[in-house]
């Protein structure tokens, strides 16, 4: 794994995010021109997280992804015309529009799917920490999870079993300070959640999940760890999401002047002040370079809002193995 | 209280909440987002305005945590309060299977009938509106067949409210299956708690008798509207609940009709719908002309697009079929 | 192999494990206490020597945490391993159900076939041995329901390593329920692989079938014996697997006896006794001259004192009274 | 809550305590004879925690107990041979017969189960705790269970939900180095289990579970926080169990001389001893008082022996409330 180089690492991390919220954008566009179905979660202002750790993994690694995961499917390297397509039920979505925006998984990059259920992806990156040490085929799994998700009991079980055989398991909580519309300092007695992966044996950190480099530079470690035979890691990282939890939340919960103070600590504008500052970038070459990332996001709404929906039939398909 | 009203299902269920931890000075109420979610009151407002009534000790939102809060009520409703538990979808149970299941179905009993268990489940099932295999099961088969466990699945806005209330009332453990596309169903209520064990009547026929619920119980109305263009008069029964279960009034109809269709969401396999087809048969084989038809879904999850969650869920469509299919 | 021995079902079990390690490389099995208790063997035998055989690396004690257990191996067996996974008894999957029926049912489905789930939960159910209410559920039922799996049943020895070593190769998620009362049952095991969905005729008759698994098949050898010094020559069917079933086996068996027994330990109310039932009646109402008969375990938990648990558990006297019903 | 006095919770509890050896000594036998059914887990050696902890509550005080859980319930003042008769499924058992060794209740002493699912306990009593602040009756209520069932995630949400609601539960853990044939080194990464209670702001304590005296120390201090209101705790305290796992336990997952070395610390020998220093007691005295007890636990044996097995027509009563 490479240490973070800012013409690297940084330069292809800011574009990531930079379409990955473009991607995200628009999610609440489409959900009220009636084109998103049940519930979408996006994560403006999460980039950071999803795109750092996906920096430290190759196509073999895989994660187990959130009920807000489009992030980290994209991050891992999905293709944002299928992502899109769909979140869209499309035919030509990742799933064949069986799935949908909380059910994307993508095989052949190690996406194990975005889930439903609050805290499952944590059993199953650890199922997969599993599957890698019987094959032994050095690959690691990642649990991305929320504040909210941290008080499931079965991250406490994960923690034990990962920790006593040593699973090559990553488990990146993301704090976004809130779970739909409760408030962790309601949720948790300890706020330090670093001890809940250490009560168990569990090496954990917390850093700035709004920072790009150090996101990259802890995952990095937990993944060499990792893969070294060292076992799992916690991380804890501290974010915001933008947005609200879903299309039609209220918000009741928390100010506009909290959110606005958030976005002051963008990761995206302030690595890209960065980069300009160490003249990896000027302003104009991002415009550009922005503006062609726009405009594939763009394409791949194009390619999803143009792709069929499934035939009925399909709808009884992939049940079980064939010939089973 | 005598008086009647048009009320939405979400809303007939707020008016129950709030009239039954007035009834119940040791109920309360609790769940995931209950009080801090849109207007105040969850996901689909059946909290609303409780916690400014009856105050945070009454009213709590909870960590998520199903497995130990489904644990945590089946218990305190043994030691003399009356927990109203909130989960958000029924498919979030499975997390706390051991509390429903394991414990509070079994207190009674295998402490030898020492311990009431006054505890309602609330939550919601089914399919409709796009949101997929892990938000959109039709659970009520899996909980019926638990001895120890009520199940009630209201098929209207008064019967949500009369259910509800008997439920709170109830010292078993009940499971309460509202259906996440009908919240906005508009019906009368007349604010009258609704006894257990008593189907009702959702219309009356004499060529063949329908037994479903909730969205099927709906598109059943419409199959007789249809059916009863071409001549064919069905009688429909809603159960209400699953347990207890009122074979009477399915027997007393099939007396009448001599054909039953049961429908429901539910997957069809191994489903709810079976046990009143072999019960039927079991009972009542002489007042059949011709074998039953079941409807339910596919034997699939709920997939994600329109238009594949449509073709694994029972249709108006089906229904006709089905009772034509009876009828033939 | 093409030898056939006498064994005791855990024998047989513990043959399969051990022709199931050799035949496939990515399998794996881990289990509470499955190489620390006993002689080596977990709870009942079924792994004996596979950790001297196969290594700590293959052959793994847990802790006592079935909701991550269950939901690893779900996620695992997508990732080109197989896992065996045993849950001591089948009582403690509830606290697993998320990783089972959330995830493991549904991971083909949702992510639009990309994923083979080559997984085998291991475990038993059934009541006979005083374990009382929480250790002797007969969930199949339950299972049987979930889009996605595969449930099996096995009734005798020889099933039990067939049976194994075809769940072992399914690319589907595989409920294996062994019957805890039957580990000692003794019978020939001819060392084959048997495929899901096909039933075996456990016993040729022409007056009743009687479909029935596990104990209640046994029960309805020895009420067929009973039977039989009166004239009633019954068919018995064991299923073998829920889920694929093989209806035409009942469908052919009726034709031939015109009238249908179900028995199961699974409680009567909603259990898969219905299913066949149901099934039967839609599909083969012209072959049948009577009302199907179903036993099964009373409305109620598993009680401790043998006098209650006998009393709510279906007896050779059930299943005689209930083939005798039905011929009446 | 009295503070410890060797002259009243000392020899009180060392009478409890010897009079529960005696009763749980007679499983295997019983279970030899073929009069108990299913399994029944006894407890010699670990007897100071029950009543240690007992003797700081009262009977409106609710305990949730586990699959080894004769010793709670003796200790929180059940009747010896109505539980006994319970064991050999007696119609005169607490539950009738219905639930056997793995299901004693007795609601009236605030005995809400032993329990066949390892870990149930610890959501029972936080529940238990949750009615006490609902109603405000000032209850506490105690979970007792071991090593192997602090792997369970319900702990961690249990721990989690008691301290941000601060309920009056405290976690007992026996921590008796086995759960069943595993070793709780093999089964935990980090051995100080007091982090798990930590990690989610639960005050954790850890204690010589063979010492009367340390146990009813540490209890007491926890009940009357949680009386206070100052929400849970966490008792990690030290044992072992001198029998197997249950009847038939082949115990290859240890030594002998492990076993033997482990009774050297005996906490009846133990405070007896003690006892006898301080005058409080004769060993001539204990004698006859010993024989006593175990003249009641035998009449208690006979009264069991002598119930009579419950009616059939009793299975199906019970199921529901009446006229539900
Ligand atoms: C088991 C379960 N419980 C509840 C929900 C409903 N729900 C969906 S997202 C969410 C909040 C999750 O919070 P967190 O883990 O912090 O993630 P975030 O949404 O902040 O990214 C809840 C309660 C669910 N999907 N699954
Ligand atoms: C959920 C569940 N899993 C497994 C078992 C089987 N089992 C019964 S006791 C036991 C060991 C429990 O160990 P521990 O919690 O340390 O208690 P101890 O027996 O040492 O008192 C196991 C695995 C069970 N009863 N319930
Ligand atoms: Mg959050
Ligand atoms: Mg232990």
């Amino acid at each position: 794994m490479a240490d973070y180089n800012a013409a690297e690492q940084g330069l292809s991390g800011l574009e990531l995010m930079a379409k990955i919220r473009e991607f995200e954008r628009r999610m609440p566009l489409l959900s009220d021109e009636g084109l998103i179905r049940g519930s979408t979660h996006p994560s403006l202002g999460m980039e950071a997280i999803a795109v750092g750790v996906s920096l430290a993994l190759t196509d073999d690694d895989a994660i187990a992804s959130t009920h807000r995961g489009h992030a980290h499917t994209l991050a891992k390297g999905a293709d944002f015309g299928r992502t899109m397509a769909e979140i869209l039920g499309r035919a030509d979505g990742y799933c064949s529009g069986k799935g949908g925006s909380m059910h994307i998984g993508a095989k052949e990059i190690g996406v194990l799917g975005t889930n439903g259920i609050v805290g499952a992806g944590i059993g199953i990156a650890t199922g997969a920490a599993l599957a890698s040490k019987v094959k032994g085929d050095n690959t690691v799994a990642v649990s991305y999870f929320g504040d909210g998700a941290s008080n499931q009991g079965v991250l406490a079980e994960a923690f034990n079993l990962a920790a006593i055989w040593k699973l090559p398991v990553i488990f990146v909580l993301e704090n976004n300070h809130y779970a739909q519309s409760s408030a962790v300092e309601e949720m948790v007695a300890q706020p330090d959640l670093t001890r809940r992966g250490e009560a168990y044996g569990v090496p954990s950190f917390s850093g700035d999940g709004m920072n790009l480099q150090e996101v990259f530079e802890l995952a990095t470690a937990a993944v060499e760890r990792a893969r070294a035979g060292e076992g799992p890691t916690l991380l804890v990282l501290e974010t915001y999401r933008y947005l609200g939890h879903m299309a039609g939340d209220t918000e009741i919960y928390r100010t506009k002047e909290e959110v606005e103070a958030a976005k002051a600590n963008d990761p995206i504008e302030k690595l890209l002040a960065e980069l300009i500052a160490q003249g990896i970038i000027t302003a104009e070459q991002w415009e550009a370079r922005r503006d062609v990332l726009f405009a594939e996001v763009e394409a791949a709404e194009q390619f999803a809002r143009n792709s069929p929906f499934p035939e009925a039939s399909e709808a009884f398909t992939d049940v079980y193995a064939k010939g089973a | 209280m005598a008086e009647t009203k048009d009320l939405v299902t979400w809303r007939a269920l707020n008016a129950a909440m709030h009239d039954i931890m007035e009834e119940f000075p040791e109920s309360f109420t609790l769940g995931e987002d209950i009080t801090t979610w849109g207007t105040g009151g969850g996901t689909y407002g059946v909290t609303r305005g409780l916690k400014k009534k009856f105050g945070a000790e009454r009213v709590m939102d909870t960590p998520i945590s199903e497995e130990v809060l489904l644990a945590a009520v089946s218990a305190a409703a043994t030691r003399g309060v009356r927990p109203i538990l909130e989960i958000m979808y029924s498919d979030f149970s499975f997390l706390g299977f051991d509390g429903i299941i394991n414990q509070a179905a079994k207190a009674r009993y295998m402490f030898g009938g020492q311990f009431d268990t006054p505890l309602v489940i609330r939550s919601n099932g089914g399919s409709g509106i796009g949101k997929a295999a892990q938000h959109s099961q039709s659970l009520e088969t899996l909980f019926a067949h638990i001895p120890g466990l009520e199940v009630v699945v209201p098929g209207t806005p008064g019967d949500a409210y009369g259910l509800l209330r008997t439920a709170a009332k109830s010292d078993n453990p009940t499971i309460f299956l509202e259906h996440k596309n009908m919240y906005y169903d508009k019906g009368p209520v007349d604010f009258q708690p609704i006894p257990f064990g008593q189907a009702r009547i959702a219309r009356e026929g004499q060529h063949a008798t329908i037994v479903a619920t909730q969205q099927i119980l709906n598109y059943s109305l419409a199959a007789a509207e249809e059916l009863a263009a071409e001549g064919i008069e069905v009688e429909i029964i809603d159960p209400r609940t699953l347990y207890p279960f009122d074979m009477d009034a399915v027997y007393a109809s099939v007396g009448k009709t001599r054909h039953l269709v049961v429908g429901h969401e539910a997957v069809r396999d191994y489903g709810w719908g079976a046990e009143f087809v072999a019960q039927t048969v079991e009972a009542a084989w002489d007042k059949l002309d011709a074998a039953p038809v079941r409807v339910g879904a596919a034997r699939t999850p709920i997939p994600y697009a329109q238009t594949l969650e449509e073709a694994v869920i029972p249709s108006k469509d089906d229904i006709v079929a089905a009772v034509k299919k009876t009828l033939a």
